[in-house]
Formats: structure tokens, C-alpha cells, sequence
């Protein structure tokens, strides 16, 4: 094998720990580095993707020690598919923010791109883990650079919200600290594999203190409700391709962790109905927020908070079908998400608010944006020729199947509530008077292409669902197997 | 009120769940089993460390070989923190010229810097940087390694940073150090991969127990460690020290 | 450190009261500071004593009655049956370090609350819901 | 016998010390109070066969930590209770208007 997975995690590092050096050669280099990276992360997942096709899963040890005794990189269908998708919309919301950081003064350039790559990387590296401590050292990787980017701008706000998000995240790594001890104790070992196969042992008391433990810590990577109170804040105080890499890589690494930890390290009865339950009140309360929001940025952000609680109840329902549909609507909503902010950021950009009454007939100044907005918006309320459709559509057949007559009702009305607030602002973009100059910030070609191909995938996947359903499908048995998890990473021993 | 008492059956509940959960996890108790034939990590490592890596110290041998890769994390996160506080606390550079045309007084730390404490300064720090160097380099032998090292490294330019009003890092040099030192872990771990088929493998040679030079490429990757902790935690003191303060 | 082990085995429920109530109560008394303090600084004080205590009870977890830290001194290479778990050192190792980069970076939103509110008092904070 | 009391005493001074950190109001003793945290329990990390996360505890618990906080304190207030009447006024001026 040529390339191996941790060369995700290697080539990102190589380049932040250069980019200072490299900056004194060339001033453009902070910004164009990064994208080399992630545009070469992209490669080593098609490649990875190809090869596990052909070849079954990768476990790589790393330092020459084999599964349980040192740190392994496991690529299964399943984690290839996230780390695929994480990877392949980090090098567009890259490819997007290439000159919208013009803007910005020469000093920061270099820490801004720095921390947006460490932070998708991290979040590769969290997705590809074996190793629980391994994953808290990711966790916290992704969480530095999050809070550093939240608080990037001058903006009073931002590091309120940043802030914020790191007292948050301070208890999340307490209480990861706390389980991963406890397991620690109980198991000998640190290797997921190993405490999944040992976990049947463990006193039934201390799984359960762990397991709380973790779904404390994690469920607040996760926004899972009520532990989610810092998103609205550091999504809309946050650059805009950030608040896009918060919603597409960094929410999907935290729910990444918690399915992980819940569906494979713990053997609890139960836990599932408590995602269900969880899933269903953060999507019910992050929705009702959604509507009262006047401010775009954070509109978006309890909607993104509602549609990871969506994606927690169908990995309660647990069964395949249901795992299916929640891996579905995980690639949905990144990509669909990105496109939301990548073009309600050119809005606030034009508009100098970001209030949501502003942007009353913006379509006259800014028509290719206000399009791909829109197409965004249709799609995330799941209407027929877009690929958000099937993935809310295969959630609720899963649902009727367990007859979980509730949670179709609860899916059914927070659609509606999702088309009242979305046509709102669609409806004020589109059809609302306003005189005005012509738009002074037209898009950028780069970002263009980045809006572009994102609603190209929306519209061809909406149309076609079968070229990517055989990937998520082989990702959602990935998941649901796992003694086969279990027996493919410890069966090399040495 | 009604937060207090919330907070309060939270810690509570909290509290009583560690003290119940803990109870029945005696200090002292043998978790590890037998070396022979190790059923968990600690047993293995215990194992592994002094036959196979030749490396005194276990806990380096953890650190650097076993969990290398979570090091080299920690390294970036430490990096990215360093990253982070420049980001946050940066100022445009007309904003600061101003303020600095406005009052030419930097509030840095306002210790008695007196020619004692600056004559004291000069002794102490090449001294300290010398322990600094000490602790890394036998960290494979002795308690300490790269962390602590750079850590004491840190401190003693602090020690100059405070005495010194008009001491300046070399910043050059510093981003060179930090980077090269960086690059140095990786390029260890890369040659791993690219010689042994894994990233950060040791080499086979290893030497002898308790030698200085033993532990085949461990000491190595600690004495990179080592510097890049130093620079980094230096970078921190160093922009956290040079925030002027808009006080009225 | 051979009086510490032979107190231990002789005083191994008040020792083992002693350590984990201490760990307990920092990690309380660091989550009391976090939830009810006003002062940003007295809150990023309370993560680090929350910090300390988990520290301490990973540190109290490997240790193992009898056992000596494990490094192999010259003379002494056979020893490894009798050491404390290095484990739990080696991951407390990295904790600490994260978690001096974790209260350097709120440190440094700290000043920049402050020179935008001239106040680090989070009642005064209130442009976004707390 | 003497090391079992040494040993209570120095936990006791642990959690006291940790207290005072919380409740006093001048800050800059409430550092302080962080720092002695910082020592006992390095003191505690050597006694439980540590010595590796003793020194690291040392360096960065006592050392580094404590002079980041002082900076800190150095930047903003050292009293706790300091409210800023001025951003008070500035506030309800912006709420009038």
C-alpha cells in the first residue's frame, strides 16, 4: 500500500508546523498550502476507498505495535465513508474561502488557515481512530482550533462565543477524561476493539457511570440536546467557512464519536431509546427556536442543531434501515448546510447585516446566489427532486416499520415547521421590494465553483440516488457488524 | 436561588457518583497481571520497555514509542494553542503604533527589575536552560523528558523576559526552532513508515538498558519534543506579556 | 519513599479515603467555581482545580500497593513485576499539557472581554445568552 | 505514624488551599492559592511513584500556570467584585437610544 491513513493526519501536520517557514518564501503560501493538503487528503480517500473495496478494512499500527497494544487507524467502509465525505467537503469549503480571506489583514491569514486545517483534520483523525485516549488528544485538536476560530473576528461577540464554547468544551473533556478512566480500570486496555470484546465483564454499575460519562462528554461534540447551548453562538459568530465546517465536518465527527462509543465500545440496554428520546427533543426544541430567529447566521444554526437531533433518532431506531437513512442525511446535511452558509454569507457580506430582514430582494443583486440559496433551502425541507428528500424519506420508512407512530408525527410537523421558516427568508429574498445600489461583493469565481458543485451533487443525487447508496449502504452494515469489528482488528496479533 | 440549588444537586450528584463509583476501585490494587503473558497494555509495556526498546524509563517509552502519535497530537495541540492566542490577541499593526505614540508605557509585568535581579537573571538562565537540556535528553533514564524539559526551558525565559524589560526573543530563530523541531518528529515518524512499513517505528537497534545512547530513535524524537515545547510555551509567555493594556 | 509503602499497607482505608476524597473534592469544589463564580477569571480558576483533581485520581488509580515508580535504575532491570501502572502517568502527562494550552487560550478571550467590555464580569456579558 | 499525619495534612491543605482559590475576592491571592494546589499535588504525584508527572506538575502546574494567570490578572482586574460603571452607563445609553 502506497498510501496509508495516517498520511490524513501526517501531511496537515507537516504543513502547519511549515507554513510559518514557508510564508518567508512566498506571502501567498498560508493560503494555498492548505489546500494542496486537503486537496491530497481527498486522493488518499478515493485511494483508501478503492483499495478497502477490493481488499476489506485497514487497521494500520502505528510505532510497530500491533491493535491493542499501540495506537491503530482503522478504515472501514463505514469510517472511509465519513472520512471521504469530511475530507472532500473540507477541500471545498477551502476552495470557497480561497479569496474570501483576502479580505482579511496579512498577519491572520496564516492563523486562520492553520487552525481551519487542523480543524478538519482533527476531525478526520477522530473519525479514523482506534484508540479512545487517541481520540480525546482529536477532540481536543479540533476543539482548540474551534474555539480560537470562533473568537477569530474583532467583534465583541466572537469571543463571548468562543468563550462560550470552550468552558463547554473544558466539562466535555473532563467528563471523556473521567470515562475513558473508569473503562480504563475496569478493561486494562485503551483500545476500542478490545474494551467492546471485554465489556460483557464489566460490573453493571460501572457501564453505566461510564457510558454517562461519555454521552455527557460526547453528546456536547454531538449538540445533542441540552448539552448544545454553544452552537447557536459559535456558528453565527464565526467566519462564515467556518460555521460551514462546523455544520458539514466538525458535527459530523462529534456524532461520529458518539455512535462509536455508544453502538460499539457499550453493550447497554436501552441507551438506544435514549437517543431516540434525546434526538427527538434537541430536533423539537432547536426547530421551535429556528423560527423566532432574526438573525440569518443563527437561524442556521438551530436548524443544523435540529437536524443532528434527526440524525441521533435514527441511529436510535437502530435498525439498518434506520442507520442507513442517518449516515444519508449526515452527507446531506453537510453538503447542504455548507451551501446554506456559503451563500448566506455572501448576503451578509453585501448587506453588512446580518439580520434576516435585510435581505428583502436581494435576488435583483446577487440572482446566482439567491438561486443556490434557495435550491439549499428546498432541499434541507426534503422536497422530491432534491437528495435531501430520501434521506428524510428513508428515516421515516424506518420509522414506520417500528412502529414508532411519534416520531413520524414529530418528523412530519417539524417539516412544516421548517418550510414556514425557510420560505420565510426564501420568500424576502425573492419576493420582497427593495431599492437598493447594485451588489458591491460579487462572488468570486473559486467560490462559485465550490456552490456550484455542491448543488450539482444536491441535484444529481436527488435524481439519481443510486450512484451513492451502495457506499452508504455498505457503511451502515459496517457499523451494525461489529464482532466483525471487533474480530478484524484484534485478529492480528503478534 | 433556584440556580443555586440546581448547581448544588448537580455537584451532589456528581460528587456522590465518583465517591460511589471509585469505592469499589481500591488504590492499590494489582490491575496489571502478570508480565509473561500480558492481558493489559500496563503489562505489556512493562514487558516491552526494558527488553525490547532497552528504554529505563517507561513512561517515555509510553509517551514517545508506545503513544507516539498521541504526543505528536499533544505537540500540535499545544502548537495550535500557540496559534490560536497569536489569532486572538493579534492587533493590527497601525492600531498598535498609535497606542504606542499615545503612551510609551508597555504594561508589562511590573517586578522589581533592579541591576540584583537582572545580574541574578543573567547567572540563573543559563543555568536553568542547562537543567532544561539535561531533563530531555535523559529522559529515557531518569523521570523527566521533553514536556519538563521544555517546560523548565520556558521558564527560564521567563526569568528574562520579566527582568529584562527591553529583552526580545530572537523571534527568527524561535519560528525556525519550533518549526524544524516539528518537522523533525514527523520526519523521525516518516522515516518509520517509509523504512519499516510504520509510522513512528523504532529503529532495531536499540543498544543497552540504561545507556545514554540507547532506545534506538526515542531520545531523539524527545530531545524534538523537547524543543518544540520549549519555543511554544515560550511563544505563549511571550505574546501574553507583550499585550498592552488600554487602562485609563 | 519505602515508609510511604509500608504506611500503605497498614493504613490502606484512610490513605485510599484521603486520596480520593481530595481528587473528589477539587473536582467539586473546581465545578462549584465554573458554574457559580461571576468573575471570568475565577471560572477558567475553577477548569484548572477540576483539572488538578482528575489528574490526582489518575494518578491514584495506577498506583499499586508495593510498587515502585516504573523505571528501570541500573541493577534493578528484572523489576517490572513491582512497579505502579505507567499508563495512567503517561495519559495524566498529556492531559496536563492540553490542559495548560486549554486555560492559555481562555486566558487570552479573557483579555479580549476585557478590553471590548472593560468588565470580566459575566453579568455584564450579556450580548448572547448565558 | 509521622508521614500518615504529614500525608492528612497536606490533603487538608490541598482542599483548604482550593477553597481559599474560590472564595477569595483578591484575585491575585486566589492565584496564588492555585499555585499551592499545584505544589501539594506534585507532592502527592511523587508520593504515589510519579516522579515523571511530579516534575511536569511542577514546571507547568506551579510555574507556568500561576505567571499566565498573574499576566492575565495584570490585564484585566485584580478584584473580583470590580463592576464597570462606565460600561453600566455605556449600556443603558445604547438601550435609550
Amino acid at each position: 500500500m502506497v498510501i496509508t491513513p495516517v498520511h490524513y493526519i501526517v501531511a496537515p501536520l507537516i504543513a502547519a508546523f511549515a507554513i510559518p517557514l514557508l510564508i518567508k518564501i512566498h506571502k501567498d503560501a498560508a493560503r494555498i498550502v492548505p489546500g494542496i493538503v486537503l486537496f491530497y487528503n481527498v486522493i488518499v480517500s478515493l485511494f483508501l476507498m478503492n483499495h478497502i473495496a477490493e481488499h476489506g478494512m485497514i487497521s494500520e499500527t502505528l510505532a510497530g505495535w500491533q491493535a491493542p497494544w499501540g495506537i491503530n487507524l482503522v478504515v472501514t467502509p463505514f469510517t472511509g465513508f465519513l472520512a471521504t465525505m469530511v475530507s472532500i467537503l473540507g477541500f471545498i469549503i477551502w476552495l470557497y474561502g480561497y479569496r474570501f480571506k483576502r479580505t482579511l489583514k496579512g498577519g491572520e491569514v496564516k492563523y486562520y488557515e492553520i487552525l481551519q486545517m487542523m480543524m478538519i483534520a482533527g476531525s478526520i483523525g477522530i473519525i479514523i481512530t482506534g484508540d479512545i485516549f487517541n481520540m480525546f488528544v482529536f477532540i481536543e485538536i479540533v476543539g482548540i482550533s474551534a474555539f480560537s476560530l470562533t473568537a477569530f473576528y474583532r467583534s465583541r461577540d466572537g469571543a463571548e462565543a468562543g468563550f462560550k464554547y470552550l468552558l463547554i468544551g473544558g466539562f466535555a473533556s473532563a467528563f471523556l477524561l473521567l470515562g475513558i478512566l473508569i473503562i480504563y480500570t475496569q478493561t486494562g486496555t485503551l483500545n476500542m476493539a478490545q474494551i467492546a470484546e471485554r465489556m460483557p465483564d464489566v460490573p453493571q454499575q460501572m457501564k453505566i457511570v461510564a457510558l454517562i460519562f461519555f454521552l455527557v462528554a460526547l453528546g456536547i461534540e454531538a449538540e445533542m440536546f441540552p448539552l448544545n447551548g454553544w452552537a447557536p453562538d459559535a456558528y453565527s459568530q464565526a467566519p462564515s467557512p467556518t460555521s460551514a465546517t462546523f455544520a458539514a465536518v466538525v458535527s459530523v465527527a462529534g456524532v461520529y464519536a458518539l455512535i462509536r462509543v455508544v453502538f460499539t465500545m457499550f453493550d447497554v440496554e436501552g441507551v438506544n431509546n435514549y437517543l431516540m428520546v434525546m434526538g427527538f427533543v434537541t430536533m423539537l426544541i432547536a426547530e421551535i427556536a429556528a423560527i423566532s430567529q432574526k438573525d440569518l447566521k443563527r437561524m442556521l444554526a438551530y436548524s443544523s442543531v435540529g437536524q443532528v437531533g434527526l440524525v441521533l433518532i435514527a441511529f436510535g431506531i437502530g435498525s439498518n434501515l434506520a442507520v442507513f437513512g442517518a449516515l444519508f442525511l449526515m452527507l446531506n446535511h453537510g453538503v447542504i448546510k455548507s451551501l446554506l452558509f456559503m451563500a448566506g454569507s455572501y448576503f451578509i457580506y453585501n448587506t453588512d447585516d446580518k439580520k434576516i430582514k435585510s435581505l428583502n430582494g436581494i435576488y435583483k443583486k446577487l440572482p446566482i446566489v439567491s438561486f443556490f440559496f434557495a435550491l439549499g433551502a428546498l432541499a434541507i425541507i426534503g422536497f422530491p427532486p432534491f437528495s435531501g428528500f430520501w434521506s428524510k424519506f428513508y428515516i421515516l420508512i424506518s420509522a414506520a416499520d417500528e412502529k414508532y407512530v411519534f416520531l413520524i408525527i414529530g418528523i412530519l410537523l417539524v417539516t412544516i415547521i421548517e418550510l414556514t421558516y425557510y420560505l420565510r427568508v426564501v420568500g424576502r429574498i425573492y419576493f420582497a421590494k427593495q431599492e437598493g445600489e447594485p451588489a458591491s461583493h460579487k462572488p468570486s469565481i473559486n467560490a462559485l465553483v465550490a456552490m456550484s458543485s455542491l448543488a450539482l451533487f444536491i441535484i444529481v443525487i436527488g435524481v439519481y440516488p443510486d450512484l451513492i447508496m451502495p457506499h452508504i449502504q455498505s457503511a451502515a452494515d459496517a457499523l451494525l457488524d461489529k464482532s466483525n469489528y471487533i474480530q478484524q482488528i484484534l485478529s492480528i496479533k503478534n | 436561588m433556584l440556580k443555586k440549588l440546581i448547581v448544588f444537586l448537580l455537584i451532589g450528584t456528581l460528587g456522590y457518583t465518583l465517591a460511589v463509583t471509585f469505592s469499589s476501585i481500591p488504590i492499590g490494587a494489582n490491575r496489571i497481571g502478570s508480565l509473561d503473558n500480558p492481558e493489559t497494555v500496563a503489562a505489556y509495556y512493562l514487558d516491552k520497555s526494558p527488553n525490547d526498546l532497552k528504554v529505563a524509563n517507561t513512561i517515555t517509552a509510553v509517551v514517545v514509542n508506545f503513544r507516539g502519535f498521541d504526543t505528536l497530537g499533544e505537540v500540535s495541540v499545544l502548537f495550535l494553542a500557540a496559534t490560536g492566542l497569536a489569532s486572538i490577541l493579534y492587533r493590527k499593526e497601525e492600531e498598535e503604533e498609535e497606542e504606542e505614540n499615545k503612551r510609551h508605557i508597555s504594561h508589562r509585568l511590573n517586578l522589581p527589575s533592579s541591576s540584583l535581579v537582572q545580574t541574578g537573571a543573567k547567572i540563573l538562565f543559563p543555568l536553568i536552560l542547562l537543567l532544561g537540556i539535561y531533563v530531555f535528553i535523559h529522559g529515557h533514564l531518569t523521570p523527566g523528558g521533553g514536556f519538563q524539559g521544555g517546560a523548565i526551558i520556558a521558564t527560564g525565559f521567563l526569568l528574562m523576559l520579566v527582568s529584562y524589560k527591553g529583552f526580545k526573543n530572537n523571534h527568527k530563530i524561535m519560528v525556525w526552532l519550533e518549526s524544524l523541531a516539528g518537522l523533525g518528529f514527523v520526519g523521525v515518524g516518516l522515516y518509520g513508515l517509509i523504512r519499516y512499513g510504520s509510522f513512528l517505528q523504532n529503529t532495531g537497534w536499540t543498544g543497552n538498558l540504561n545507556d545514554l545512547v540507547s532506545g534506538g530513535l526515542i531520545p531523539l524524537i524527545y530531545i524534538f519534543v523537547g524543543i518544540k515545547v520549549a519555543t511554544e510555551l515560550t511563544n505563549v509567555l511571550d505574546i501574553l506579556l507583550n499585550i498592552k493594556s488600554r487602562r485609563k | 519513599m519505602m515508609e510511604f509503602q509500608a504506611l500503605f499497607e497498614q493504613y490502606r482505608d484512610l490513605i485510599t479515603i484521603a486520596v480520593y476524597g481530595t481528587a473528589i473534592a477539587l473536582i467539586v469544589i473546581g465545578l462549584y467555581a465554573v458554574l457559580m463564580k461571576k468573575h471570568l477569571v475565577k471560572i477558567v480558576i475553577g477548569l484548572s482545580i477540576m483539572d488538578a483533581g482528575i489528574h490526582l485520581l489518575f494518578v491514584a488509580i495506577g498506583y499499586i500497593s508495593g510498587g515502585t515508580a516504573p523505571i528501570f535504575s541500573p541493577g534493578n532491570e528484572n523489576a517490572g513485576a513491582r512497579m505502579v501502572d505507567p499508563v495512567p502517568q503517561a495519559l495524566v502527562l498529556t492531559a496536563i499539557v492540553i490542559g495548560f494550552a486549554v486555560t492559555a487560550l481562555a486566558l487570552s478571550l479573557v483579555i479580549r472581554l476585557y478590553k471590548h467590555h472593560h468588565t470580566a464580569n459575566i453579568d455584564q456579558l450579556n450580548s448572547l445568552k448565558w | 505514624m509521622a508521614l500518615l499525619i504529614f500525608l492528612i495534612a497536606m490533603a487538608v491543605i490541598l482542599i483548604a488551599a482550593a477553597i481559599f482559590s474560590i472564595m477569595q475576592k483578591d484575585l491575585l491571592f486566589a492565584v496564588l492559592g492555585t499555585g499551592v494546589v499545584s505544589l501539594i499535588l506534585s507532592v502527592f504525584f511523587y508520593i504515589l511513584q510519579a516522579p515523571d508527572v511530579a516534575i511536569t506538575e511542577a514546571a507547568i502546574g506551579i510555574a507556568l500556570t500561576t505567571i499566565i494567570f498573574i499576566i492575565t490578572i495584570r490585564n484585566t482586574t485584580r478584584d473580583e467584585n470590580k463592576y464597570n460603571d462606565d460600561h453600566i452607563n455605556k449600556f443603558k445609553n445604547e438601550k435609550d437610544a
